[in-house]
């Protein structure tokens, strides 16, 4: 069974690697004294955008902070308990098969060895607890991010696409987009997660911890991102056949930026003016599309797939897996379990220029 | 875990002989076992399905004894892909839910405005590519043609799932219960109910 | 119970004095060839299902309770099970305890003919209360299809009733074989370990008679 | 240190124990055998044939993912593959080898004539095997589970798994807790009541005492995971609701009961390394352990703590934020009796004097990669930085490094180490070298960079993933280490196959051990030991020889075996033993009916049940020439 999904194309990273971050690295290199982690100091373009050793926001900068001291305190650890282990090896006397057994020290009791023991495990155990302690003062500081102003997001996870609803206290400014998220940076942002068929998970990792999204249950997750670009989320709980295909783009701008995202996600799709979109619109409704899609400003108003009213805005289709562009669009409207295999999107054999028309109405859609 | 097994004095018998001809038997079994279990994912899109006409929507009747020629080279063999598929019937059940079939004939296909589907009443044939038929063109009295809505591979899937609902369909095929509120028996358990020969269309309101 | 501790510890010194050492070897010769409680292995092992068993219903009442915790009104929809059944069967359970313990002690005492009275008795008690089960699932107001409650409710009883089964079941193979015989001392231990499994079974139903019948009705 | 033959068995006693304790011949002795050693390597044949497959699986992953978008494997198989390699590492190999090494271990080490409750035994054996052939059967006709090892709700549940792929996982765990609980009860029984006369529970060898504490993690753990299952398939197949948030089941049930399960379960499958451990390092230090009672202790704690972890595994979900701190506190101090053994094996080191020979330089790698392991699993531990890690790469990272490190390491050197008292022959030292660097190279090739892979952003369970975000060299390393491992454990199956005809005899005992297996011949005879054992001390073949020495007055031309008591193993009673049956084998087959039919309907445990309790009373039915020896032999206590 061959998977077809083709290469996505990449996208420049708003914002160059974190020098520290790959200290950190180097030194994990160091202290577990393994292998050579300095392959990928230099990352291919795009490396990065789903990392959570490259934070975008205090939520997972606080968790990288934990991250480096726990990797301090348990480098320090292992390579002391190595170097026992290793001082033990070298200096004990080697024996064979004839040494005669060693019986009377263990008889008579190892008062040194009970001794070493005993501090060794007293040592672990202070140091556990330091651990707790840190371990637990982050998750206060993660529960404490001032929320007021916050941007409320409620997020729905199908098999396997995300649904976003911006809210807003004026109902009528309420909207809905799908796969990829706009947030304005520096602004607090409380996302309300459910979902609809199995259990999901909520991962960016620059931004944020993960959270599971469990049918019949609600959860809620505070994140703020404060440095602007795109960021990749994806799935973190299997889900399924294409669990590997659910992606989620983050785009983190600036208010300004945001504002105007957000007025034109607001706005209904314009009708179309160029005869073939026109023509690509009327399939759109009486086909199968609109069994599934809604288009606002359309009487097409389905929610079991994506809402499309402003595709064409999208850098990505399909859940973050495949690059929006003309061509991408019409293969995989034509054959989409091409790219992901297992989607609940049917394949359709449209003529030609039907197909033309199709995307040409969809990408009308900005 | 509930048998107390326990040490005593036993007596010891002959094996058992037949094992070789219960593994033979086993065979086709195990066929069906693949057949019923493969995710058929990278199917070919369907062929393009004509829009319905409007000047006249194909209409034959309860009593019709060819299944109808839909649109597949070969409706039986496909038709019986399908029913066989526990997955094509489980995305049938979606489909189900997702293009509001529940709206009229309810959630177990029970029936509410529409006609129940898990009865012994097949007003337009109970056959799968009779069904299908009635999916795609449509019925009188409030069945919309979901010709050109639906591709050709959700329509046998979606008519395999109705059948299941009156246990037209083997009960390992056949689906579970729903995760959902009261959706009714589970379609995997319903008895299957013998489609009646007399049924009659409905009287035209 | 200390009277127990010392009748086992009289035994376990007589038993010692059974043993001889001899030079390079120690003569176990003249020991028996069974003991009963928890000088023999069958107890261990009776123990062991106990312990597995017991985990199993201790779970089952915390997935119950779990449930319970997660919705507003419970039952979910519906009256409680019916009291009468329920009531009676913990009755019959209780007073089966009598022949049980009666049983056992002959077993212990190698009284054949008092085991063989007992044990009848003990599975009469076993097939009456079998009978009186069924009733009880007709009156428990609820399908295991219904919703969570049902289904945990009909676990619950379920899994009693499998451990009544078997349990008559061995009751039964063994009340055969003190009819018929082959008999040698290991079947008194049998029986005895048998009864040990029965004390199981009656006391795990009391707080699974509390879960079932009267959990939902308090608020 | 060998015996002098002064105390030994006549010729002819010798050979009417034999003929006593036989299996009848043919293949259907062979199918009646309750033998325990005979069992018992079965059992680890089995287990290892089981590791095998799931390996094979593993590295048709790595393959798969050795390059961004691959199309060697597609999402439906792959899902097939991790969920198949995943249970069967965890149902049908770690859990099972370790009972099985126990099975043959066990009643050896204690000085026992059998094991207790032996038809039990083979009858667990026979569940197990057939639990396993199901499973396999089914994934080769493409019904192989596929939602996950853990399957999670409601993606297993009826609605979104269809076909029968699910009701077969939970079946298998039906089988393999059966079998594991079984054997638990057998583990139990034999330690505490067939050690030899003078064998006080402190004087119970540290790999016998690993083996009791996890039959007993096993005996409350499993049931958690049998009754979550049954919850499941019910669910499946005749409608309830336990797990359908509908009407008024919950998703998280299934969690709780899973974990409940599933955190112990890594402790049972780490603590028997444990004690292979400290058997190994005992040995090759040429000195016991030190500080038996804190290893003693550690175990237990160690047991007692992993039942409090669970929800550790479920971070992510909306739980109170007061009891994950619990949480996050009791899987750090966990840490605490690992490293109390950790340290006394150290000080064991520093203070003998080392012979390295390769199950030595197994047990010498556990320190570095399972400590390591450990350091990531404190990591783990913290919520926060779990709600980074959770489901990717990085706990793939260290779950391999704490079980491969923890369990299979120690595993591999106790193959090294008792596979001359299973065959009579020593595996060859230079091809266990190679195994071993092999293994060792491999291992960290392969999972090294998964620690960087997770925090780098790679989720776990994806069949592919996209070129460009930085994690198509450590794949493509990872793949690598993943072949270098292949080799290694193809050497090893070499070596273990050569080794059985061209091996160096071993002789009694080869490695000048401590333990009471070492005292019989290798392989040991039908009886195990021609005069049973009696005990002085915690180290018996290396303490000067003290009398008595032997048990006499068992019996030779019928079965019994020396029952003693718990605490201080006094002789207490003979108890005559059943001979080999079928019927353990017949009521296994009978019970796989059961079973596998009750997939397909619920009817099946009705009428199922019939021929399984004809089959069970067959097996207890008294045989008359049976019933007559024993009747010979009796004696009513008091």
């Amino acid at each position: 069974m061959a998977t077809r999904i083709r290469p996505l194309q990449r996208r420049p990273h708003a914002r160059g690697p974190e020098p520290r971050t790959f200290a950190a690295a180097a030194l994990a290199a160091l202290v577990l004294g393994l292998l050579p982690l300095a392959a990928v100091a230099a990352p291919p373009f795009g490396a990065g955008s789903q990392d959570a050793l490259r934070t975008g926001g205090p939520q997972a900068a606080l968790i990288l902070d934990l991250w480096r001291l726990l990797l301090a305190v348990c480098g320090v650890v292992f390579a002391a308990v190595m170097a026992a282990f290793g001082v033990a090896l070298w200096r004990a006397r080697r024996g064979t098969r004839d040494t005669p057994p060693e019986l009377q020290g263990p008889l008579r009791g190892e008062p040194r060895s009970a001794r070493l023991v005993a501090a060794a495990t007293g040592a672990s155990a202070v140091g556990l607890c330091g651990l707790i302690v840190a371990s637990v003062l982050t998750d206060r500081a993660l529960a404490r991010l001032p929320l007021s102003n916050a941007l409320h997001v409620e997020l729905t996870a199908h098999q396997w696409w995300w649904q976003a609803r911006y809210d807003d206290a004026d109902p009528s400014r309420t909207f809905e987009t799908a796969n990829e998220l706009h947030l304005p940076a520096g602004r607090p942002v409380l996302l309300t997660l459910h979902a609809d068929d199995v259990i999901h998970s909520f991962w960016v990792p620059n931004l944020s911890g993960k959270k599971d999204l469990i049918p019949g249950r609600t959860a809620t997750l505070a994140l703020r991102a404060d440095v602007p670009g795109r960021y990749r989320g994806q799935c973190a709980e299997f889900c399924g056949l294409q669990h590997a295909g659910m992606a989620l783009e983050v785009v983190v701008e600036p208010d300004a930026a945001y504002a105007a995202w957000a007025e034109r996600q607001r706005r209904p799709a314009e009708p179309p003016t160029d005869p073939q979109a026109q023509r690509g619109q009327r399939l759109f409704l009486a086909g199968t599309c609109a069994m599934c899609h809604a288009i606002q400003g359309t009487d097409a108003a389905a929610r079991r797939a994506p809402d499309l009213t402003h595709l064409a805005g999208r850098a990505r289709l399909a859940a973050g897996t495949v690059p929006n562009g003309r061509a991408q669009l019409a293969a995989w409207i034509a054959d989409p379990a091409a790219f992901k295999p297992g989607t609940n999107m049917p394949g359709h054999r449209y003529a030609p220029e039907d197909l033309d028309a199709l995307v040409a109405y969809l990408e009308t859609l900005r | 875990m509930c048998s107390r097994c326990r040490e005593r004095c036993h007596r010891p018998r002959p094996p058992r002989p037949a094992l070789g001809l219960a593994l033979a038997l086993s065979l086709p079994l195990a066929l069906a076992g693949c057949e019923r279990e493969a995710r058929r994912l990278e199917l070919p899109p369907s062929a393009p399905l004509a829009a319905p006409s409007k000047a006249g929507v194909l209409y034959p009747g309860p009593y019709a004894s060819a299944p109808v020629r839909v649109t597949a080279a070969d409706p039986v063999v496909r038709g019986q892909r399908v029913e066989e598929n526990a997955y094509a019937v489980s995305q049938g059940k979606r489909w189900f839910r997702w293009f509001n079939c529940s709206g009229c004939h309810a959630g177990g296909g029970g029936g509410d405005m529409g006609p129940p589907l898990s009865d012994d009443r097949w007003l337009y044939g109970h056959e799968l590519p009779q069904v299908v038929a009635s999916i795609l063109q449509g019925r009188p009295n409030g069945m919309p043609a979901f010709a050109g809505r639906v591709s050709e591979e959700q329509a046998w899937q979606l008519a395999a799932y109705v059948r299941s609902l009156s246990g037209q369909l083997r009960s390992d095929v056949a689906g579970g219960r729903s995760d959902a509120m009261g959706s009714g028996e589970p379609e995997q358990r319903r008895e299957r109910e013998v489609p009646r020969p007399d049924a009659a269309p409905p009287t035209v309101r | 119970m200390s009277l127990r501790n010392e009748e086992a510890l009289r035994r376990l010194d007589e038993a010692q004095r059974l043993v001889r050492a001899d030079g390079a070897v120690l003569d176990v010769g003249a020991l028996p060839s069974f003991g009963f409680g928890h000088r023999s292995l069958m107890w261990w092992g009776t123990l062991g299902l106990i312990a597995v068993e017991g985990t199993v219903f201790a779970l089952t009442v915390f997935s119950y309770f779990y449930l319970r915790s997660h919705s507003s009104q419970w039952p979910l929809d519906g009256a409680p099970p019916v009291l009468l059944w329920g009531s009676l069967n913990t009755a019959i359970l209780l007073a089966s305890l009598l022949p049980n313990h009666w049983t056992k002690q002959a077993a212990e005492r190698l009284d054949l003919r008092r085991v063989r009275i007992g044990i009848a008795a003990c599975l009469a008690m076993s097939f009456l209360f079998l009978g009186v089960r069924v009733l009880e699932f007709q009156t428990l107001n609820t399908r295991w299809d219904a919703d969570a409650y049902g289904s945990a409710v009909w676990m619950l009883l379920g899994l009693h009733t499998l451990h009544l089964v078997t349990d008559t079941f061995d009751t039964a193979v063994l009340a055969v074989l003190m009819f018929t015989g082959p008999l040698e001392g290991r079947r008194y231990v049998d029986v005895s370990e048998n009864a040990l499994y029965w004390y199981f079974v009656v006391i795990s139903w009391l707080p699974l008679y509390a879960v079932i019948y009267w959990a939902p009705r308090w608020p | 240190m060998s015996e002098p033959p002064a105390d030994a068995v006549p010729a002819a006693e010798a050979a009417r124990l034999h003929a006593t304790w036989s299996d009848p011949p043919g293949l259907l002795g062979r199918l009646a055998s309750i033998d325990h050693k005979v069992i018992g390597r079965r059992f680890i044949a089995t287990a290892f044939g089981f590791f095998l497959a799931g390996g094979l699986l593993a590295a048709l992953m790595r393959l798969q993912l050795a390059r961004p978008q691959n199309g060697l494997v597609g999402p439906d198989l792959y899902a097939q593959l991790f969920t198949m390699h995943g249970t069967t590492m965890m149902f049908l190999f770690a859990v099972p080898v370790m009972q099985a090494f126990a099975v043959y271990l066990v009643p050896l080490m204690v000085g026992a004539r059998s094991i207790a409750f032996p038809r039990m035994n083979a009858f667990a054996y026979w569940i197990y095997l057939m639990g396993g052939l199901m499973l396999y059967g089914a994934f080769l006709l493409n019904v192989g589970p596929d939602a996950g090892w853990f399957a999670y709700v409601p993606l297993a549940g009826p609605e979104y798994s269809p076909g029968k792929r699910v009701d077969f996982w939970a079946q298998l765990i039906t089988f393999t807790e059966l079998s594991g609980l079984l054997e638990a009860i057998v583990i139990i029984t034999t330690v505490f009541k067939l050690r030899a006369p003078g064998m006080a529970l402190h004087r119970v060898p540290l790999f016998v005492w690993a083996m009791l504490v996890t039959a007993f993690m096993v005996l409350f753990a499993m049931p958690a995971v049998m009754l979550a299952s049954t919850g499941l398939i019910l669910d499946r197949l005749v409608g309830t609701h336990f797990y359908n948030p509908g009407e008024g089941g919950d998703a998280l049930l299934w969690q709780h009961l899973f974990w409940f399960f599933g955190h112990p379960e890594v402790y049972f499958i780490f603590i028997p390394g444990l004690g292979f451990m400290s058997a190994l390092l005992a040995t090759f230090s040429r000195r016991p352990v030190f500080g038996y009672s804190a290893m003693v202790l550690s175990l237990i704690a160690t047991a007692f703590l992993s039942f409090g972890l669970w929800v550790h595994h479920m971070f992510a979900t909306n739980l109170p934020e007061l009891g994950k701190s619990f949480f996050t506190a009791a899987s750090m101090m966990i840490a605490i009796p690992s490293a109390v053994q950790i340290f006394c094996w150290i000080a064991t080191l520093a203070t003998g004097r080392l012979w390295f020979r390769t199950p030595m330089l197994f047990a010498l790698a556990f320190f570095f990669i399972l400590v390591l392991g450990g350091m990531t699993g404190l990591m783990l531990a913290s919520v926060p930085l779990d709600l980074q890690v959770h489901d990717t790469y990085f706990v793939v990272a260290h779950l391999h490094y704490v079980l491969i490190g923890g369990a299979v390491f120690p595993l591999f050197g106790a193959l090294y180490y008792w596979y001359p008292k299973m065959t009579g022959r020593l595996m060859s030292e230079r091809l266990g070298r190679w195994n071993f660097w092999l293994f060792f190279v491999g291992f960290n090739l392969t999972f090294f960079p998964m620690h960087q892979l997770g925090l780098e952003g790679m989720p776990r369970r994806v069949y592919t993933y996209p070129a460009g975000l930085g994690w198509d060299g450590l794949n493509l390393l990872a793949t690598v280490g993943a072949l270098v491992i292949a080799a290694s454990v193809a050497l090893l199956l070499f070596n273990a196959w050569r080794s059985a005809r061209h091996g160096e005899p071993a002789g009694d005992n080869p490695w000048q051990a401590a333990t009471l297996e070492w005292a019989t011949a290798s392989p040991p005879p039908r009886a195990n030991f021609d005069r049973p054992p009696v005990v002085h001390g915690r180290e018996p073949l290396w303490e000067a020889p003290r009398e008595p020495r032997h048990v006499k007055g068992l019996a030779t031309d019928a079965r019994e075996v020396l029952v003693t008591t718990v605490l201080d193993a006094q002789p207490d009673h003979r108890a005559g033993y059943p001979d080999p049956s079928i019927w353990p084998f017949v009521s296994a087959l009978a019970t796989t009916v059961l079973f596998v039919g009750s997939i397909f309907t619920p009817w099946a445990a009705v009428w199922g049940l019939a021929p399984v309790a004809i089959a069970l009373t067959a097996w207890f039915w008294p045989k008359p020439h049976e019933t007559d020896a024993h009747l010979r032999m009796e004696r009513a206590p008091r």
